[in-house]
């Protein structure tokens, strides 16, 4: 309890201003949007994301998750790193810099990273990278080795590569039709990476659900620490709506029937280990 | 020159320093809302529907947007009574702003505890007052069944009103023929208040997997889009009852609370407009007071009902 | 590969060369929009909602805007059903799209009297069919009262049925508690076809003056904002009646009309969308095809109550 | 009916472009906008509007109406000049020179400026001068005397007024706070015009309700036959919905009850005689 009042309590409106835009990939267009919140960069963490209000009115209505995708606190920056789906990350990306965006955040509980973990293995599928630049400077900060392993569809939509590399982290790639370093599926290249006796404490992973439960099974049977980022549809971002959940075992009560509870991905996550995760669907 | 016109309204005998209250299951249980807005300033707080026994909700997605509304099927996910009154209720006690419980049932008997066992606790734990969720769309054998039948209606509300001497504000579903008959039903079994109106029943379809977009199938329509057919049976109800009306439905700034008031509201409910903007509330009551001065009304109470036709 | 999927529907014994009407009072006569597009595209055309005697109407404003919707109260001003023969009709004799008359009456005589006068001229004037309004929410006496009432509904279709071998679709007012009761009772009297939704009752005031921005008071919403309702509705329906269900409420694009088949619609109307947009229905139609192509779908028919749930 | 047929076959959905726009008054905002748009322009007379979609999306979602300010046939060209009063026209004020706006039009019957009449007198109150000016360049180019008034609260609201001198009409304007030459209602000053005997053979306005009544008075008064331009609040724009209705008498139809009906403003109108309006409301 006294935990999640503290989270809630670091939660803030505000606004943004927008001091850099860049297209990175196009179809599917994939931005990468700088906001001066110096405010929200003090208190964030990676893992944590921001609620933005893409409309002014009420087309949509409600407001978007992004990911936090990089932090700078001295200079008081965060990045987000965003695919173009619907009505309302079509319009965030018409947004100038300039504009002011109405955001809440930082959001969410964060990755949480063992002070006594030496290796860390960081998996990202497509867009799902976005929180994890953040989360590699965090680990790389306090002085982990760190792997990352991107998956992709093709050369063209692998993302962020160069910029983990730059923050020190040593970087494979996986393409589904092999038109970039290793053919297949990230999962396999994860597989592989461990049978070659690379074994890190902690794994961590973002992108698409049948990904993250391969990656489940695989962090079981090694027996590595695995959380994840999850996702879902979202209305308040802030607890109160209930609008947001996923399925968490409940540990420990056996008396009862069901074995999972509903938790709310925003403020009970977004990051969950992968052991407490029902897959099942 | 009125430059501080009288916000204050009493409801089912609750005095509220304004008549802006928040809606049930847009709110949390209050404190998610305390980063971002002071509490005291509420007129009052309708917490998440309570259930006897803790409530594990509907599968995800629950929420899904529509155009300019939302359809939510959370399943009155909920913590149970009891879990309420331990901790939920306890971290409200420092905050002077009425806390009003939202209660659903699935049956009589269910409705009579939760009842019952508030009013044991409405001292110590400083409970305004109850609103009964006659209404909730989502959860099938409960809320719908009775709220869309004046007899049913009338004898749920008569039964509580045996065992509380807690005022009671009874919530009333849109998805009827005649909200009049209902409204009527619910104040002869001795309502307090009436609030209106909870979610129309909706769905959306994803064509791309021709599922449903809610996993529950069909979910409850808030927002802007129910916004005139809110307003619509609140005047109708206007017409029928005597007891104070709650205004509900698409309430996002201080001009939408005010079409309600003027329709014959004595209170509103902010509910959607919370997911949006966690400020909305205060807003609306600073809106309204904005209102009041350049209209030169001194007293809020005078706009309740003034339309003219 | 499918690159040509079929479009055809058949609707209580009439041929559409594809699924897509236009809903009755957001079309006119159907001459108006002959500048925009070729009325020989549409499935089918629903005309403005007609009676006995000439109607005047409810006075201005009769249409206003409201969040992804609009109110409407125009009052079923029509020329009634001696001009629509006459003059409306005789126009539409060079298209080859079924035409589809809209009837509404204050009494069930005034029902039959205008039923028994189209099935005259059915043949001369080629009179694919009757939508009976019984629906329309803007005449006191008339509509609602009908609509509204499993057993009323029963009576009116089912005297119209004894006196007309016209194709009989019955138009559902969505302002009820139980929608399947009605399309129930609508289907035992023996409708041909059941289409839905009419307009939402709802109301909007201006808060400047304190009035109501229709002069009527209230009217009746549309628009995207009622889709989600009107598509809960369509379910519902579809799971109740064995004949077919035509879907109607803020059908803006074919993702929208799509939505509805996929939820038991054989057919869908196009309403608020041809006042924002004349091209609309053509563009529904086309949106369709595309849709079918691309998921390798080659009849419409097979989408009709797809739903995966 | 055929006179009805034909106007609607004239009406034509296009995309026009902005090629012009000013802010010509500010609070309340009033701009000036250029369109290029051949089709409309060739086929548009005074009195007529275009019916404009100014969102994209839903919202708002109906179009709104807008009198066709000039009209440059050679050039292939219209002026709109619209006051912003709500979200619609906010919208339209915010779009840019190169925009394109998808518009109906041009819509309605028009001004009938009969051969035989020598001198027009056009009164204008408020942004009700918008439909006028073309009106007023069409009068002379019939070689027609015209005077113009124009009403409006003070000296910093008064439109187009050199505009019109320019065209060559004698330009007269009265200001409710006598800011700006003649102090009172335009409608006092028409009467004062009136009295000086100059007589006109027709009388063309629009403008607020009250003032349209009052001409009409002084209209019936002096027999002077009095075309008005109204307004109404508008679903399709093309005559189906009957949404946009205003009250005319019914002549000759001695035996019915009512003695008006409900006429639509887009199509039957927006011109219609003083004297077949019903003004009691
Ligand atoms: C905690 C969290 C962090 C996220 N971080 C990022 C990020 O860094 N970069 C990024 O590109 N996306 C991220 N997403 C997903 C992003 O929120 C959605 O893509 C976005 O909300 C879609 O909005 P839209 O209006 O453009 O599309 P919509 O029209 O709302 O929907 C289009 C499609 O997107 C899907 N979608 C909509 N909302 C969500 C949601 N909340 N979660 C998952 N899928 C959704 C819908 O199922 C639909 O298929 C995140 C989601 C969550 C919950
Ligand atoms: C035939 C015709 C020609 C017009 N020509 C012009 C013109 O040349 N320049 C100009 O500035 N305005 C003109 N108007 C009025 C203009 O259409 C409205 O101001 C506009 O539609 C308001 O839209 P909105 O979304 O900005 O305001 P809304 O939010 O829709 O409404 C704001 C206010 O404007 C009023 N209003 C809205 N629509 C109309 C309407 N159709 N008619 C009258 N009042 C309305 C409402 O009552 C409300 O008080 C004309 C109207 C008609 C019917
Ligand atoms: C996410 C969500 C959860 C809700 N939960 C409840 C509830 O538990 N009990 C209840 O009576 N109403 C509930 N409602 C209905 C709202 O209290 C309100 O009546 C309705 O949303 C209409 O108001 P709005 O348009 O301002 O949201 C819920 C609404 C939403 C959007
Ligand atoms: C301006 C207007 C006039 C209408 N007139 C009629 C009518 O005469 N008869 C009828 O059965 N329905 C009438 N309707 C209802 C529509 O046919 C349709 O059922 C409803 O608008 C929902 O569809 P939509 O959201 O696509 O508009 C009218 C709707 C509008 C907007
Ligand atoms: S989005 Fe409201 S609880 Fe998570
Ligand atoms: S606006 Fe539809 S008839 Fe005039």
């Amino acid at each position: 309890m006294a935990n999640k009042r503290k989270k809630v309590r670091l939660v803030l409106k505000t606004k943004v201003k927008i001091f850099f835009k860049e297209k990175i990939v196009s179809d599917p267009d994939i931005y990468l949007m700088g906001l001066s919140a110096s405010l929200i960069a003090n208190e964030a963490k990676p893992g944590q994301f921001i609620h933005i209000k893409c409309s002014k009115d009420n087309y949509p209505l409600l407001r978007r998750p992004l990911s936090i995708h990089r932090i700078d606190k001295e200079k008081g920056e965060i990045y987000i790193l965003f695919q173009v789906v619907g009505e309302g990350t079509k319009l965030l990306a018409q947004k100038e810099v300039g504009d002011n965006l109405d955001v809440l955040g930082p959001i969410g509980n964060g990755f949480n990273i063992y002070p006594e973990s030496k290796k860390i293995m960081i998996v990202g599928g497509g867009i799902g990278v976005a929180p994890l630049l953040a989360l590699c400077e965090g680990s790389i900060r306090q002085e982990k080795e760190v792997r990352v392993l991107i998956g992709a569809l093709k050369k063209e939509l692998v993302i962020e590569e160069e910029n983990f590399r730059n923050l020190g982290a040593k970087v494979d790639v996986a393409t589904d039709d092999g038109s970039y370093q290793y053919k297949g599926l990230v999962t396999d290249l994860l597989e592989r990476v461990i049978k070659e006796g690379w074994l890190a404490d902690q794994i961590f992973a973002c992108g698409p659900k049948p990904m993250l439960k391969k990656i489940n099974e695989i962090a079981l049977k090694a027996n590595i620490d695995y959380q994840v980022s999850l996702e879902e549809r979202m209305g308040c971002g802030i607890g109160a709506c209930l609008g947001c959940v996923c399925k968490i075992k409940t540990k420990g009560k056996k008396e009862e029937k069901v074995k999972y509870e509903y938790k709310r991905v925003c403020v009970d996550g977004p990051i969950f280990e992968g052991s407490e995760v029902v897959w099942d669907d | 020159m009125i430059d501080k016109p009288n916000l204050e309204v009493e409801i089912a005998g609750i005095k509220l320093k304004n008549p802006v209250m928040t809606a049930s299951g847009t709110f949390g249980y209050g404190e998610e809302f305390s980063p971002f807005i002071d509490l005291d300033k509420l007129g009052a707080m309708v917490l998440k529907g309570i259930t006897l026994n803790p409530k594990m909700g509907n599968p995800p997605p629950r929420v899904i947007e529509t155009p300019s509304g939302m359809l939510n099927a959370i399943g009155l996910q909920n913590v149970g009574v009891e879990a309420l009154i331990k901790e939920k209720l306890s971290q409200l006690q420092k905050y002077h702003t009425p806390v009003i419980i939202n209660i659903s049932g699935d049956t009589i008997d269910e409705y009579i505890k939760i009842a019952k066992r508030l009013d044991e606790v409405s001292e110590s734990k400083k409970i305004a007052g109850l609103e009964i969720n006659i209404s909730c769309p989502n959860v099938k054998k409960g809320g719908m069944l009775w709220g869309t039948n004046a007899r049913s209606t009338y004898k749920v509300v008569n039964q509580i009103r045996k065992i509380t001497k807690l005022p009671l504000i009874v919530k009333l579903s849109p998805n009827v023929t005649d909200i009049k008959e209902i409204a009527h039903s619910a104040e002869e079994a001795g309502a307090d208040a009436i609030s209106l109106i909870n979610t129309l029943a909706g769905m959306a379809i994803d064509i791309n997997s021709a599922r449903p977009k809610l996993a529950n199938i069909h979910g409850g329509l808030s927002g802007p889009a129910v916004k005139p057919v809110a307003l619509w049976m609140v005047w109708q109800v206007y017409q029928t009852v005597k007891i104070p009306i709650i205004g509900i439905g698409g309430i996002m700034k201080a001009e939408d609370a005010i079409e309600f008031i003027i329709a014959g509201a004595r209170a509103v409910q902010v509910g959607t407009a919370n997911l949006v903007n966690p400020e909305a509330p205060i807003e609306v009551i600073e809106g309204i007071k904005e209102y009041l001065a350049e209209k030169q009304i001194d007293d809020i109470n005078k706009l309740t009902g003034s339309l003219i036709i």
